[in-house]
This record gives structure tokens, C-alpha cells and sequence, in this order.
């Protein structure tokens, strides 16, 4: 059966669609993200207490070549393909390069409920995974080198909202401990799966406000919106094979390689490469990616991780 | 018998909240000694901005200073921020009592 | 003992009239709102899922019915005795036709705590009942066909915020059933009490801004919010007697019939009927009968239902 | 040397936060073509607004365009809006740099 | 034919949001018959006011007065708070088309 | 071990201090406030229910007098050894005399979490001492009778949000009694100590903020930020053995007394005494003495009563 946090989105989607009165606080929705990444750094780090870090260099290598590798991929498609400006490739593939936590929020409850294990590093992969496409991406607009304000922007990825808080997050709790998070875990753990169905909610309005821009170009976004994550929880999945990731770590690599970016990637392009248009890469990544990941990318890549490992339940 | 004011102008820009800091940067180094920002929505050329999001809220920055550094001021603006942003920007006539302020 | 969100009422309305300084955010109270029409949506559609649908539609036709009567006799009393103009009675009638979700919620929370169980549809009737009161009410103040944009209107009504999130919380818990729902239990029913305790402090605090306007009009303001609420509860028991509900459904249903909006209906008249004036319905629907109907209305209303069933407990 | 600007007016509503949708429509429908709005609170005639519920937010409504646009825009206001709503409206002088835009 | 109008005067006062209730009753006291208050943040002599808190906070208070009423106040205002408050103030002429109710 | 809301704190002061973008919505930062006096306000009057009521009034007396003192003694501090104006002197004692429910809440976390118990009346001590070190630093600041609108004042201190939802909680949870408080237990006793490390963050952000002014003043503001709370303490341990409190309760009171409040007295100063500088008060407050306090004073606190009581575990 489809998650509840899911039946939350699709919700709130029709109800933007149906053009409802229906609105979140601004703040709600900007509690509810602090909350969540919190909640997803709280829990790694906690897993990351127990666990060997011997291993995660090198995996950290791994998983950003997978995230550079993707915004290239996804640029060369976008311009040779889709035809998009210099600008525009850039920046909407910048976005693909990266992360989109909500969707690895989802992923992680779809495991959770489903019992299945995951290792507790994927929430730095996450925190990671974020950043190498920026710059990624700033490149290949502009060249190396040609007045961009790197140190400006170093900072703007370390030391964004959603990387503060992850890794914020990871460290309290590795340093607690689950012990340690003990007195917490009725705010950050017990009420994580409410907070994502409420903020779910507040995503499919904002995801049915890009219903215009898709309208007007249609298929061409919907094509990539679709291919690209596939194509890339493929190469997530071949990289969570080389690092002999569990079922639950495959699934979660396979979905944070297809999830797009749709928070720290616009505001830095935005800033970076302003003639890029914004409306143009939200809409592949809000308006049909997004979606798609949440309501059936998910569990096909996990179907497809069962496949590949051999294990087909 | 009339109170003794001088006249500045009052710069107003209207644009992305995702450029505050920017901005602001930007009017430290132009040589502004002091600004004001409130949190705004609306619609223009490049369509309704509701601030259902961050990506999609408006701020609204005033600025009070002497004529010329305002209008370099819009000039930088413009040369810089017009082509690629959600941006409008007027100036207005204000009448202040602190001159050595402004 | 009186309930403790009760008492959180109360607090509210004494520090307001103490002229405290206490203040809650307006997006936390908004948040309140958001999450209170959507746990009472999802628990009304988690009952749904196990009830028989059948005699639905007839009971919604009733309670259609029932708040049409009530806004009707509400006019002919405002207009003949309270001596108001043609709008204003129109307008706060249109108030005592519809429904409080908040009243709506006290009641709730007053069975839940001393375990008297109520048919899970009662949350279709409250989203029902907000609406045909609006309509007959601009009847009412216009007669039928003048200027009204009746297709602006009817947006409003059926997607209005109250409604939507009434209506998809209960599709969703309808869909999902009690299973589906586990994960997000702690979020929205195990907290029920506490943000509904939250939410009446504030409506404590706007409750106590009425008293200036009070003062002015006092004893007729106080006699027909008084009343009204009698009167259309005895209507609501009639209803529920004849369509047969439990004891809990039969006080839930006079409460409903009892309340008077305070939300929707407003904002509503505002716009269709701009030269009624909003601060005189409200002072009688928050000045007297939502605090009526909290304090004192409840318990009464379930020992009416216990009289009228021949159950005095 | 100073920077060549262009005279318009800015008209500013400041009402009641239940208008928004409605006076958002009128304004499309009267050729407006961008606005700004934010959110405040206040007293008038109407007594005190708080915003401490949406029932008594107050919002505020500016308006850039051309005088007779801006002129005809408050009068259809006047007739509609004034005798039933809290309501405040004026008028003010600005200059811009890209006229073609208002 | 153009919109027959008044002038009046728009006293704009930026300052720290712990002085709205004692600016308000100052209002009140000087026979101002209303106003309008929004949230704002803002830099100046008195360093960032980020409004991350309370105490960091700013208001943006207007009001549109007759100019004898909108100079007393403003003279009250800095006699009164200039020298200890993070306070702007400003005058400007708007057009009104209601003169009895300013 | 460090506690775990402790933690939340340091990570929102490294993080203020590195320049990161994190920011707290002031909607959730105000509404976790209004949670934390409530929070505690209910706890406290939820003890109360069962307590002896009869030597309360004599002790508030005593703290009264406790808050009193350490303003004085603050003030003859900052003006012959610091040398601050009389304006300045006097606005920072009224903030050293006065109390901090943060600090507060992180020292009832702090027994909470090793089980100490303390007495219920602890929370009435926060609502009264918060008020008299205002009324003495205005009269230091100004002397008697000149100008001040004592009623206005009054008002602010008595109604103020603090006062107000602290002891509206008391009241209602003294009311309730621990049966009446259960059905919101699970918002108002289970998040607690989720909220206050939530709470914590963004205090370390504010803290990160006043790095400027320390850098700019110096050693004299980080000496008297550490000595006038042990101090403090020590005057406040006094009093509760005086008081014959459990070791909690003087861990608590030694708390209080150490503890400096950064929001009630400010808002009073600034209005009263608008020639002191608020920058410079809470540079002390907050630069120094609240974080010490949360860090190692509580600790110490409490090992001080250890001693004093011939307790050493
Ligand atoms: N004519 C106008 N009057 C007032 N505000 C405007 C106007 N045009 C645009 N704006 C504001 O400026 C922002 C950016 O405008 P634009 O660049 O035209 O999309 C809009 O979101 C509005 O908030
Ligand atoms: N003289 C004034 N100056 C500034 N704002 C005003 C003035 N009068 C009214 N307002 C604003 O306009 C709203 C409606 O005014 P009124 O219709 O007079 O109640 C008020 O709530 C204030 O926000
Ligand atoms: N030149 C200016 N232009 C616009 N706003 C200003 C200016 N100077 C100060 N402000 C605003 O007024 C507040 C108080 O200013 P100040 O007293 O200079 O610290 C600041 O926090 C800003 O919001
Ligand atoms: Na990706
Ligand atoms: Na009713
Ligand atoms: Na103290």
C-alpha cells in the first residue's frame, strides 16, 4: 500500500491543483525542515557512534565522484538533447548532481516501515552529496576562474542552512550516543514521521504551483524528469555495489543519486549563474522528478537492488 | 512656525529574498551607512512571487541617503542585478531632520 | 472537574481581560488550526474505514437541512426581536447556521476523556455543516441572483482551508485505516490534547478582546447568544434522534448544531456581504456562545442526550 | 551628472487581509501589471486591527504605474471598497529607470 | 480629467520593536487618529538589528496626518527617544482623496 | 556526560560563530518559549496540588529579598570596580538580580535527567524573582520618584509574557493536579526536553552574536560575567539552606540566584532606563554568564550543595 506520508503529498497536490484556499504558515514549513534535518543527522550520527569509521574516507570519495559524474551527465544530456542554453544546462544539472533530503526522507521512512536496515552514514553521504555538483555546475556555466566569488560560495555550501544542520545533527548525535539521545527521542524520532507527512503536505502545493511551466514545455520535461533519475539510481546503485552497501543502503544510494535538489541547489545557482532561469529547472525537478522518486522511484529501486544482489523476494 | 528639515532621497528595492545578503553587501561597499528590509510577496514580468517558499518571497529594502549615492547606488543595481533578477526599484523625495545622519 | 484545555480557555480570557502582555505567534496559531483540522479529519476518516457507508448520504441531507433551519429561525429572531438590519442579520445568522471547529473539538476531546464512544461521520457532518448556512445567509442579505458571484462563493466554501483539511484528512485516514495511520499517531493523536489546550488559549485571548463591544450592546447580545445555542442544540437532538445516533453522536451533533463559526463564516460574509459588520457577529458568537458552549453548553447537551434516550446516568 | 529617470505614482492600500484575493483580482482586471505586498497591522476609524488572527491582519498594497492607471485604479477602490471595509489609500510621487516596464 | 486630491503628510518612523506600545499611546496622546505598523529589520548607527530575537527586532510605523500634526509629532518623537534609540524618522507629501479622515 | 541539550547549544554557538546561514524561524523560536513557561508553570503548579502550602509565603519573602540583594550587589560591583555609569551599573545589576528561564530549565533538565528531585515551589521562586530587580535598578538608575510610570511598570512586570504563562501554568496545573494534566502530558512533559534543546540552538546563535562586543571590551565584562554568578550562587545557597531546601531545591535556587535574565529585564530597561545600554548588558549576560552557568555552573551548583549540606557522593 502507498506510505501515508506519501497519501500527504498527493493531497496536498490536488489540493493546489483544485486551487484550495489551503496554506502552511511559512514558518511551519521552515520549523518542519529545520526539524527534519535534525531528525536525519541526529539519527546517523547516532548510528555512526556505534559503527566502524575505518571504511567511510573512502566511501565519501565514492559518493562524490558519483554526485560530479551525474552533473556531468545530466549537462551533457540537457544540451545536447533537450537543447537547453549553456545557463540553464548548467544549472538544472547542477541540481541533479545533487540531493534532495525530503526525498531521502521518504526513502529512509519507506525502509523504516518496511523494517529494513540501512547504514547510518548515509545520512553524511547526504550531507555530502549536497555540494560537489554546486561547483560542479558554476564550472560549467562560466569557465574556471571567470569572476566567481568562490570563497563567497565555499561558504554558502559548508555553511548553508541544510549542511549545518545535517552535520550539526550527526555530530550531537555521535558524540550522545543513543543513550545520550535518549531524553530527545520523543521530540526528534517519535514525531519524524508526522513532521514529513506535514511537510509532504506543504511539498505538494508548492509541487502543484509548477503545473503552468509544465504545461508550456511539456514533454521534453517530462522525458528528462523521468530518464534522469533513473539513470542515475543506476549509477547509484553500481556505486553502492562497489562499496558492498546492504539492501537498505542501495535502496538509499539509489535515491539520493536520482533525487534532485531543490533547496540549497536553486538559491546557490540563483546567485552563481543568474541567467539561468529558476522556473525552468524546478520545473523538471519539482514537477516530475520529485513526484516521481516519492511515489514510485523508491520502491523500484529497491526492487532493483533485490535484483542485483540477487536476492529477489 | 515650521519644523526644519532637509531633503534626502528614499531608495526602495524590490526583489529576491534569495539576494538579501548580497545586497547588503553590496550597499556596505557602495558607502551606505544604514538600511531597512521587510519581508514582502507580489507579481511583476517574471510572474506571482507568493513567498509560500524562500524561493519564491520578495523583500523590500529602503535606503534614506543623500541624491547621489542613491542614484549611484540604483545605477549599480541596475547595471548588476536588472537583466537576471525579479527587481523593481524607485526613488522618492523624504525630508529628514538629522542631516548629518543620512 | 472542568476539562483541562477548559481551563487553558480560561487563561486566555482572564489574562486578555487582565490586559496581559501574553501574545502567541500568529503562525503558531495558524499551525494549531492546520493540525487540528487535519487530526480531526484523519480520526473521523480512520472510523470511516471499518463503518457501513450506507445511511450516509440521507444523514448528510439532514444536517444540510438542520443548519439551513437554523440559520432560518436565527434570521427571523435577529431581524424581529434583536431589531438588526436586513445584513446584519443576515450575516450572523449565517454564523449560528454553521459550525465551530473548536467547539467542535472540546466536545470531542469532552467524550474522548470520559470514554463515550461517537460515530466517526460526525467529522463529515462538521465539514458539511460549514457551508449551506453561508449560502442561505447571502440569500438572506441579497435575495437570490443579485451581484453575488456565486461561483467565487462556492470556491470559497468547498475550498476554503477548513474544509480542504477537513475533507483530505479524511480521505486520507479513510484510505490509510487505523494500520496506515500507526506512524503518524504520535504525531497527530497523541498530541491532540496539548494543541488543543494551545489553541484555546489563544482563542481565550481573542475572546477577550469582544468584551469592549460587549460593554456597548450588552443585554441583547448576551440574551440571543445565550438562546440561539439552546435552541438549535434541541434541534440537533431532535436530528440525531431521528437519525438514530448514539449517545455520543447524539452531544456531538446538538454541540455542532449549538456552535457558531467563527472562522470561515466570517471571512466569508466579509466579502459577500462587506456592509455587515463583522465585529457585531463576533461578539456574539465569541463574546457569548463559543464561551457558553465550552463552559457549560457540552455537559448539557449530553445530559439532555441522556434524558431524551432515557439514560439518566 | 545625474541618471535619467521617469516620474510615476505609487499608489498604496492598506485594508483588510481578507481582501487580498479580491483586490488582487480587481487590480489584473484593471491592467495593473505588478504589485507588492506585505503584511501589517494598525488602527483607523475601523478601530484596532492586531493581526493577532487573520479576522483583524491588516495588508498593505503598493502599486507602481503610470498616474492615470494609478488614478483610475484608486477611484474604481473608492466606489467599491470605502464605505465597507477598513481602507486607506494614497498617492505618491516616484522615479524609475525603465519606464517601459510601468 | 484628473482625481480631485489633498495633501497630507506620511510621517514614516523606523525604530525598535520594544517602543511599539509606547510609541503607540505617544500617538494616541498627540491626537493622531490612525496608523499602520509592519515588522521590519534593518542596519544602522546603532549596528544590526537582524530581528533573530525580540530584542533585535525593528517596526516600520506610518502615519498620514495634516503636516502641523505630522511636525509636532515628529519634534515629540526626538525630543523624546532620538538620542537613546535606534530610530529613524521621515516625512513625505501624499495624496488623499478622503481629507476629513487624516 | 555533557547533557544532551547542552550540546544543541554548543553546536548553535560554534555555528554562529563559524558564519553559518543557520537561522531558527522567530515564529519557533517565540512559540518554544511560550512552550518552556508553560511547560514548567504546569509542573510546578502540578506539585503544588500535593505540597504544603503553608511555608510558601515566608519563602517568597526570602527570595524576594535575594534577588534584592544581588542587584544592590551588583551594582556596587559595576560602578567602583568596573566603573560603568550609573545608568549602565544599574541596568545590568537589575539584570544579574533578576532570573533566566533558560538557565533555569537546563538546571531542571540537568536533575531530571539524574533523578534529583527538588521542590515544586521552585517555579514559583522563577515568577517572583523575576520582577523585583527591575522596580530596584530603576530606582538605582533614577532615584524615587522621578519621573518612572510606576503603574506602567507594574504592569509590565506583573503581566509581562513571562510572568503571565508561568504562573497561568502554575495556576491551571495546581488546579488539574497531575490526573487533570495527563491528556496533554504528552505535548507539555514529553517534549520538554526536545523543545529545550531546540530552545538551546538558537540561544547559541543569539550568544554567537555578542562574540563582537566581548572582543571589543574584553576581560573586565568575561571577570564580572563569572564572579557576580558564583557569587550570586553562593548568596542563593545561603538562602535555601536558610530555607532548609532538599539538595535539588538548592541546586535550583543557587541556579536561579546565579542566573541573569536576557529578556524580561531588557524590555523593562530599555523603556526605563533608555540611556543604559542594552548592548552592554547583555554582553555580559549572555556572553558570559548564561553559558558558563549552562555549562559549569550547574554542576558546580549542585556539588556546592553537596558540601554544604555534608552530602558529598
Ligand atoms: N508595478 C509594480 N508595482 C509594485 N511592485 C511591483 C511592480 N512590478 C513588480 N513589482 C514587485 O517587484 C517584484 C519583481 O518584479 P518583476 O521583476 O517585474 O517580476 C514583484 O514580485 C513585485 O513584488
Ligand atoms: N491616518 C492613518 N495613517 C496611517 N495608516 C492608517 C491611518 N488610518 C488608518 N490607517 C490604516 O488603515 C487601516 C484601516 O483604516 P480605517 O478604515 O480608518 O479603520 C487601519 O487598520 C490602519 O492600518
Ligand atoms: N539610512 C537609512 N536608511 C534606511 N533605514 C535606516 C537608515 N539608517 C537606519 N535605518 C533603520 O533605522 C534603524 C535604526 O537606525 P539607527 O538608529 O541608525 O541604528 C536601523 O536598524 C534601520 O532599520
Ligand atoms: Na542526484
Ligand atoms: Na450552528
Ligand atoms: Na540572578
Amino acid at each position: 500500500m502507498i506510505d501515508i506520508v506519501v497519501l500527504f503529498f498527493l493531497f496536498g497536490l490536488v489540493a493546489g491543483l483544485a486551487r484550495s484556499e489551503l496554506k502552511l504558515p511559512a514558518a511551519l514549513y521552515d520549523s518542519l525542515s529545520v526539524f527534519l534535518l535534525l531528525a536525519i543527522g541526529l539519527k546517523g550520527g547516532q548510528g555512526l557512534a556505534t559503527a566502524e569509521l575505518g571504511p567511510l574516507l573512502p566511501q565519501l570519495g565514492a559518493v562524490i565522484l558519483l554526485g560530479i559524474l551525474q552533473t556531468l551527465i545530466a549537462f551533457g544530456l540537457l544540451r545536447s538533447i533537450v537543447k537547453l542554453g549553456r545557463a540553464d544546462a548548467a544549472s538544472t544539472a547542477a541540481h541533479y548532481g545533487s540531493v534532495s533530503v525530503a526525498t531521502f526522507a521518504v526513502g529512509v521512512n519507506w525502509l523504516m516501515t518496511r523494517s529494513i536496515e540501512f547504514e547510518p552514514q548515509m545520512a553524511i553521504f547526504l550531507a555530502v552529496m549536497e555540494i560537489p555538483a554546486i561547483m560542479v555546475g558554476i564550472v560549467l556555466a562560466r569557465g574556471i576562474g571567470r569572476d566567481t566569488d568562490w570563497g563567497l560560495l565555499a561558504h554558502e555550501a559548508f555553511l548553508g542552512k541544510g549542511v549545518t544542520l545535517l552535520l550539526g545533527g550527526m555530530i550531537i548525535g555521535w558524540i550522545a550516543g543513543p543513550e545520550g539521545l535518549a531524553p530527545i527521542k520523543g521530540l526528534f524520532f517519535d514525531l519524524f514521521k508526522g513532521a514529513l507527512a506535514l511537510f509532504l503536505l506543504e511539498m505538494g502545493l508548492i509541487v502543484s504551483h509548477q503545473a503552468g511551466e509544465l504545461r508550456k514545455r511539456g514533454f521534453v520535461i517530462i522525458a528528462f524528469g523521468l530518464l534522469m533519475p533513473l539513470l542515475s539510481a543506476l549509477l547509484g546503485l553500481a556505486c553502492g555495489l562497489a562499496l558492498d552497501l546492504s539492501i537498505g543502503g542501495l535502496t538509499l544510494l539509489a535515491t539520493l543519486a536520482a533525487s534532485a535538489s531543490y533547496i540549497a541547489v536553486p538559491a546557490a545557482m540563483r546567485l552563481a549563474v543568474p541567467e539561468a532561469n529558476p522556473a525552468l529547472s524546478l520545473s523538471f525537478v519539482l514537477g516530475v522528478t520529485f513526484p516521481f522518486n516519492i511515489l514510485a522511484g523508491i520502491p523500484f529501486y529497491h526492487w532493483l537492488a533485490l535484483q542485483l544482489t540477487g536476492n529477489p523476494s | 512656525m515650521s519644523l526644519s528639515t532637509e531633503k534626502r532621497t528614499l531608495l526602495c528595492v524590490i526583489t529576491e529574498a534569495v539576494l538579501e545578503q548580497t545586497l547588503l553587501r553590496d550597499l556596505d561597499r557602495l558607502g551606505v551607512r544604514g538600511y531597512t528590509v521587510s519581508d514582502a510577496r507580489g507579481r511583476g514580468s517574471r510572474g506571482i512571487r507568493d513567498a509560500a517558499w524562500d524561493e519564491a518571497a520578495n523583500i523590500r529594502i529602503e535606503v534614506i541617503c543623500a541624491r547621489a549615492l542613491a542614484e549611484s547606488t540604483l545605477e549599480h543595481i541596475q547595471a548588476r542585478y536588472y537583466a537576471n533578477y525579479a527587481m523593481v526599484a524607485f526613488l522618492q523625495e523624504v525630508e529628514i531632520i538629522r542631516p548629518q545622519k543620512f
